[in-house]
């Protein structure tokens, strides 16, 4: 019986809350007030001053680094989308479980490597003199300079987000109602007209947050741009990264800090939104 | 009536890996008709079903539609329509878009399925739903929307797969004589499968009953109420009584059979090939057509002693659970009227008997 | 799978999997490189390799600093372990079991703070902790990492609850079981499948983690820290070795928490339908 | 006993073993280090952890007067070090010194010119910063990503006798000119993509950086050398101080006067994780006689035109703050031309 | 035989925010009878039963266990246990665990429990699964071990909820007979939810039929059966014809309604308060108490002529389905033999008739 919260429920639901507001949300929040602080000789001094929200956001770079940030996420998401797809979309309608099972075990497994390892690799793969080159050599191509460009960052974005993104759509590929697929062979809708008419209908919840997932882990990332891209493009993950390194700045971070968390919070919006659009309230049951 | 023939199983296999599914399956499909396909769950029923729709490849043997053999023809290059248990109605899509579905692949133009789509979901009576999400429907509703979906192309044949099965047991019966009706009066050929002997027997023109992937009786429902034509049918339809034992005298018109329970008779021209004597016969009667009295009856040819063990109320009758000296179990069937003289404390003891024209040999396996 | 003979095409099923092998090739090659790399002798690591050798890990073996990164990696690991998964449970069960004003903040509390960027969470982290005295410890990067890692433990344990028959719980309870007796004797028990794989992912999820940890570790580094030391300041393939000793970890770790997840824990109430 | 703990924040690479386990092992310490990966993170790292956290700071000079200016260092005694052992331009040298106080010693230096691919360019190529603008460089070029050392060597180009101090006017002009080498980029890297960069040729020439970079590579067989070039090269120099509130000062006064005593200086200009140039002459004498090829390699030599004729000779500026903009105006200026 | 009351329901009301789920119950509970609680989904069965194992507390009213007044007990402190839809087994405690917790949570000795429990278990036939783990077993045997862990506790009552809903359709009669058989044995006071009529009229001794969180009537399997009171109760049983009209004449002994259908009477000391001319009135009259003929019957009171819309084959009896001229569905169930002499096909025209004494009146809403 749901009775109002007692001690015995406290127990359980307090410790969490208590945490999360105090590490969680206090530090968010001091970020915010941290932007308005401001810096004096390498010393941040507690204040009301707007100065940092109109320095950083009368910047051009600052915009620029916003436009190239949110450009890069939004391709990343469309990329590893477009890649994925094909992946996961094989592993649940071509594979027999047992070998399902291994792939999905399989693709969980790039979460424990360090990623920092990872793009470590990569940097070995695209130099110029690197594992690619080397065998694009073979067949008389390249080399190509590969490293220290926005396609390799883009590498180090799938990097980061390609198992998640599969293993998302796998999950929401898996739960489709075979029958729906039947129904529509049946209804003489040919193969891949299924899949457009209704695969992917049906995981478009599954479709869009992975994609979402994408975009968040790409936005903030700031190892892929710097040891992948060379640092150039400028992002604002690198942004925060430079302005901390540039007499303290810490209050001007936080802005940009806040601003990217800004624009998560609207994605994110936006994508749950789009996901859900059409299905109607009573749809969950 | 003789209709023409639109489907039929010629020596049709079909094997799971190791595993046969459907054995040597070989039955006609009459156009026009309404056939149901009924036996225990994992008997084949949907296999054969699917076959039919082309969502599997018979591992051997024929297929025909109007004919031509379709065992290899893609299910998107048929058209044999199928209603499923679980509806698999698009979630995605509202009640009209579901509708249209069929008519879009067709590459009907999209003012001309909307208007045959409407027309459908107003013979459904939903036609005020065609806005709605599917998740906002009814049970009742949903069916409908699925009916008209497969319909929609008024095809020759549709297949339904227990498609009552998940609904509750008043709307089930709605349903019923919607489904009725509306083979009635498109005569459109019906496939249904069910394992419901309520639904094959109330709304088919004839069913099969399948066993382990082997049809065991085809006929009209009374035909295969009244006699059923394997010791299984009886079994599964469940209201008869089943004896077994050794014949000891056989003739054109008349069997005697020593069973555990006593010596049974049956006969009146339902022997076409009597059985041997010694030989082991199975016979059954039907629950209805036995009768329970105090003192032993004078004169009747089938009389076994028992005790009452508990009594059913169901509806109109009541069934008498009865136990005979053997522990063997048999049913009576009454009206309550019927039953109301009759003293039926557990453990009172009576009389059982039945005409030997109501009895009938059946087939052990 | 049914529908084989007759509405599948052999071509393209091949050319999907074929396009799978890709996929994976493409998500294992940056593994296996580093993997080979660790046993091979040149500090830059180029094509054609050097020879086999285990000078890396030695090297790393021999480096008191990664011990001690190591040391505090896994004790960091462990207790961040305990509190997410505790503070995870006590969540799931919350958002199992009662309804209230403030759900969903409560809700979002509980499930936010991973899709915050790291280098953000890393940021406010260190400018907040530093405030009340509670930077460059190992605790800071304790506290840290239960912010991101109880939200985990919560799902995996919400997940195992949602597939508890509704009905246990009051079941226990009109057997004359209190709330407390029904915790301890039936809503653990059936969750522990479940809080045994938070424990491990959430101390796999803390192993690896360099970013928070980078901001708010101080002096008491973690490996990972280091790691991103190594490709920050000396490029080394100690990185590799390094990468491929805690993957060996980890992966001890998630396949526990696999073999726990699934293994004999009876019917569940979805298995029942 | 246990040895005694002693935190030191500093650079990688100063306290490995190569370096400490001699000092270590003479006095039963252990050092715990901390290393940072730029200055304003050392500042960051200091500022977040309570006072007394780290005994030894090992800084570059220009941050020794922030971490002065904040109270982050204690007063060292002149009397304590043989500083007498120093060349003359090191005994007084800038930043060290506050209003006649001493907080802390220059450890070593080295001097920033023109890394280079030896394959690509020729030491005459490389012999002028113009050979960044070399078309055939174009998107071969790195910078070591902070403001301070490019930007010094853009003055230089453009003619300022003190890279540092400059008014509006040469301002103007220098980042007119950055921002004419912004096409030849091909990225911006910390110390370790600097190192992996240059290594495996993905870029053939550095802005920003010196033999501290180079001289690893080329140890390891890399085909890159650094020069200074004809504009002049800047100068960095690391300095050790003793942390405010440290409980251990005495030891940490110690380690200062072994690292630069004439024996630690010789460890230190051979270090393993970059080689530096050494401020103490003894220490000079000490490496001749310990490493004669090291101390030709980096011009630590009695011959004429070594490292200090060099700076005698007015071709080597001392990296510093700006002087006549604010450091943000810098940094900003930096920001823009990254993102440009 | 008249039994002591163990619960009773006094006035009680239960809303869930603004939506009332039982509205103001007021029945009693005797000592050892076994009473089925039936209605459609959502009249509020289980919530009357949770109300009762204190699960949920009544919005108002009392209720009384053996007269004490238990509306704020915490469930754990109250000895009603349940048996529930889904079993609620503990999976990952083996069968003989499961009916040890109860006795565990009174704090009773290992030993003693663990023979306790072994006596329930051998009751029940399972014993030889004690070790199993509850997946390994089948349907029934989990049936049989919910029963027992309720039941080991040994209480005066036992609450169930539907439990055999999820056993198929040969497994649920035979529960059905161990269910009854204990409840007899034991004599424990069962109350028993279910939507299924066969299952409430084949057990119980007392049935209470909940509409909407309303009682519409509380009485023996063959009251309710034989004459149901209101028209919901009439209409959920789904085994009456219904009719509505204005009483043209009413007497202690004698009512004439004018329906659509026709006049119809009805009489025989059926009526305590008769309703007054002029009233609305509706009277019912089972589907096997009503006649076909070919012939207007003469001397019959109730004629009314249909037409033969179908027929519905249901075992030993078939459903025929009729409709009068103005479109009211009529419905007669006989035995196969009643209606082999009738012609049936579709729109065949045929005379309907019953006795007075088998029409009752109901009341509406
Ligand atoms: N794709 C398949 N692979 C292997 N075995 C299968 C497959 N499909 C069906 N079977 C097996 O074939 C047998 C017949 O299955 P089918 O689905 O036709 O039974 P059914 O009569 O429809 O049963 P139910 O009443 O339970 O739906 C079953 O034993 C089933 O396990
Ligand atoms: N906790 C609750 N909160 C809100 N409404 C509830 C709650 N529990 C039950 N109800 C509502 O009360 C009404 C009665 O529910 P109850 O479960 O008692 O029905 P029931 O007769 O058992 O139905 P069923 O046969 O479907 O089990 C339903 O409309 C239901 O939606
Ligand atoms: N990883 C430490 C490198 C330190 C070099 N200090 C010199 C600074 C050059 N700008
Ligand atoms: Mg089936
Ligand atoms: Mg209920």
């Amino acid at each position: 019986m749901r009775r109002a919260i007692s001690l015995y429920g406290l127990t359980f639901s307090l410790p969490l809350l208590v945490w999360q507001l105090l590490f969680f949300v206090f530090p968010l929040a001091f970020l915010v007030a941290l932007s308005f602080w401001t810096v004096k000789n390498f010393t941040m001094r507690p204040d009301f001053d707007p100065v940092n929200w109109v320095t950083m956001f009368g910047k051009p770079v600052f915009w620029q680094a916003y436009g190239t940030t949110v450009a890069l996420a939004a391709s990343a998401s469309a990329l590893a989308s477009v890649l994925a797809f094909p992946c996961s979309y094989a592993i649940t309608f071509k594979l027999s479980d047992s070998a399902r099972r291994w792939a999905i075990f399989l693709m969980v497994i790039p979460f424990f490597t360090s990623y920092l390892v990872r793009v470590y690799s990569w940097q070995i793969f695209l130099s110029d003199a690197g594992i690619v080159n080397v065998i694009l050599g073979w067949f008389g191509l390249g080399p190509y300079s590969m490293l220290n460009t926005p396609g390799a960052t883009m590498v180090g974005y799938m990097t980061l987000s390609l198992p998640l993104v599969i293993l998302l759509q796998l999950f929401s590929l898996v739960f489709i109602d075979r029958t729906l697929i039947e129904a529509a062979h049946n209804m003489r809708c040919g193969r891949l007209r299924t899949v457009f008419e209704v695969v992917i209908p049906s995981a478009r919840v599954g479709l869009v947050i992975a994609a979402l997932f994408c975009f968040i882990l790409t936005f903030g990332d700031f190892v892929s741009p710097v040891y992948l891209g060379g640092g150039d493009p400028t992002t604002l993950s690198i942004l925060i990264t430079d302005t901390t390194k540039s007499g303290q700045q810490w209050p001007r971070a936080a802005v940009i800090a806040l601003t990217m968390i800004g624009t998560l919070l609207a994605v994110a919006f936006l994508a749950v939104r789009f996901a859900y659009a059409g299905q109607a309230k009573g749809a969950r049951k | 009536m003789q209709r023409d023939t639109l489907v039929s199983f010629e020596g049709v296999i079909k094997r799971f890996g190791g595993f046969t599914a459907v054995q040597k399956m070989d039955f006609e499909i009459k156009k026009g008709e309404f056939l149901a396909i009924m036996g225990s769950s994992g008997c084949g029923k949907t296999t054969t079903l699917r076959m039919l729709a082309g969502l599997e490849a018979p591992s051997e043997g024929t297929i025909r539609l109007s004919g031509k053999p379709i065992n290899h023809l893609p299910t998107w290059q048929r058209d044999t329509p199928m209603v499923w248990q679980s509806l698999a109605l698009f979630p995605f899509l509202n009640v009209r878009e579901n509708v249209e579905f069929a008519l879009k692949m067709r590459g009907m133009a999209k003012a001309e399925r909307r208007q045959r789509a409407e027309q459908w979901l107003d013979r459904m009576q939903i036609l005020e739903f065609a806005d709605r999400n599917v998740a906002q429907l009814s049970g009742g509703q949903r069916q409908r929307v699925a009916l008209a979906r497969s319909l929609v192309v008024e095809p020759e044949i549709l297949l339904l797969d227990e498609p009552l099965s998940a609904l509750d047991a008043a709307l089930k019966v709605r349903m019923q004589s919607v489904l009725k009706n509306l083979q009635r009066e498109t005569g459109i050929t019906f496939v249904y499968v069910t394992h419901s002997q309520s639904e094959a027997f109330s709304m088919a023109d004839r069913v099969v009953i399948m066993s382990r992937g082997v049809i065991e009786q085809i006929g009209t429902p009374q035909e295969i109420y009244g006699a059923p034509r394997t010791r299984f049918v009886a079994d599964f339809l469940g209201s008869s009584n089943i004896f077994t034992g050794k014949v000891l005298a056989a003739s054109q018109s008349m069997v005697e059979v020593e069973t555990p329970d006593g010596r049974l008779a049956l006969g009146g021209g339902n022997l076409p090939i009597p059985p041997r004597q010694g030989d082991t016969a199975t016979l059954t009667v039907l629950d209805t057509k036995t009768h329970l009295s105090v003192s032993r009856p004078t004169g009747a040819a089938n009389i076994v002693p028992v005790r009452v063990i508990g009594e059913e109320f169901v509806g109109a009758t009541a069934t008498v659970y009865l136990e005979t000296a053997k522990g063997h179990e048999i049913r009576v069937q009454k009206s309550h009227d019927e039953l109301a003289g009759l003293p039926l404390d557990i453990g009172q003891e009576l009389f059982v008997h039945w005409a030997p024209t109501d009895s009938h040999l059946v087939a052990e396996a | 799978m049914s529908s084989e003979a007759i509405n599948r095409n052999r071509a393209v099923d091949w050319s999907l999997r074929a396009y799978i092998v890709l996929s994976y090739a493409f998500v294992f090659a940056p593994i296996a490189a580093s993997f080979v790399f660790s046993l091979n002798s040149d500090r830059f690591p180029s094509i054609p390799l050097g020879h086999f050798s285990l000078e890396w890990y030695q090297a790393v073996a021999s480096d008191p600093l990664v011990w001690q990164g190591l040391g505090n990696t896994l004790v960091i690991g462990v207790i961040v372990g305990v509190i997410s998964t505790l503070l995870g449970f006590g969540a799931a069960y919350t958002d199992y079991r009662y309804n209230f004003f403030g759900k969903q903040v409560y809700l979002a509390l509980a499930l936010l703070p991973p899709t915050i960027p790291v280098i953000i969470m890393g940021l406010a982290m260190l400018a907040f902790l530093s405030r009340i005295d509670l930077s460059g410890r190992a605790i800071s990067v304790i506290i840290a990492h239960v912010v991101i890692c109880a939200p985990f433990a919560m799902a995996i344990i919400r997940l195992r609850l949602s597939q508890m028959d509704p009905a246990l719980e009051p079941a226990a309870w009109n057997l004359g079981a209190s709330e407390w007796a029904t915790m301890r004797h039936v809503i653990v028990p059936f969750t522990k499948p479940a809080i045994f794989g938070a424990l491990f992912i959430t101390m796999a999820v803390s192993f690896d983690e360099f970013a928070i940890a980078w901001f708010v570790s101080g002096l008491n580094e973690t490996l990972p820290v280091k790691v991103l030391g190594f490709l920050q300041g000396q490029v080394s393939p100690r990185i590799n070795a390094i990468g491929t000793f805690v993957f060996v970890i980890s992966m001890t770790l998630v396949i526990l928490a696999q073999v726990l997840l699934s293994g004999r824990t009876g019917p569940t109430a979805a298995d029942k339908e | 006993a246990d040895p005694t703990e002693l935190t030191m924040l500093a650079w990688y690479g100063h306290a490995e073993p190569d370096i400490v386990a001699e000092f270590e092992a003479e006095n039963n310490v252990k050092f715990v280090p901390k290393y940072y990966t730029g200055g304003d993170n050392m500042l960051g790292l200091i500022s977040q952890s309570p006072a007394g956290t780290f005994d030894v700071i090992l800084s570059d000079a220009e941050y020794v007067q922030a971490l002065n200016a904040a109270g982050y260092v204690e007063e060292l005694d002149p009397a304590d070090y043989a500083l007498d052992d120093y060349f003359p331009e090191f005994q007084q040298f800038p930043g060290n010194w506050q209003d006649g106080k001493l907080f802390s010693l220059v450890t070593r230096f080295g001097f920033l010119g023109v890394a280079y691919n030896t394959d690509a360019l020729t030491e005459a190529e490389a012999a002028s910063y113009d050979v960044f603008w070399d078309p055939k460089l174009t998107g071969k070029v790195g910078h070591f990503d902070w403001h301070l050392p490019n930007l010094g060597q853009m003055s230089l180009l453009t003619g300022n006798k003190i890279p540092y101090d400059i008014d509006e006017a040469a301002w103007e002009a220098v980042k007119e000119k950055t921002l004419t080498l912004r096409p030849q980029i091909g990225g911006f890297f910390d110390y370790g993509g600097t190192f992996s960069s240059l290594n495996d040729g993905q870029m053939l020439a550095f802005a920003g950086i010196g033999d501290w970079i180079t001289g690893v590579l080329e140890k390891n067989g890399a085909k890159v050398k650094s020069v200074i070039p004809e504009q002049g090269g800047l100068q960095w120099s690391e300095c050790f101080s003793i942390g405010k509130g440290s409980a251990k000062a005495d030891l940490a006064k110690k380690w200062i006067q072994y690292i630069t005593s004439a024996k630690g200086q010789a460890k230190s200009a051979q270090m393993a994780a970059y080689p530096a140039l050494i401020p103490n002459q003894k220490g000079w004498e000490v490496l001749q006689a310990e490493n004669p090829a090291e101390a030709k390699r980096q011009g630590m030599t009695k011959d004429a035109g070594n490292a200090i004729d060099m700076i005698r000779a007015g071709r080597i500026q001392y990296r510093q703050w700006p002087i006549q903009q604010d450091l943000e105006t810098w940094n900003d200026f930096w920001s823009e031309y990254k993102g440009a």
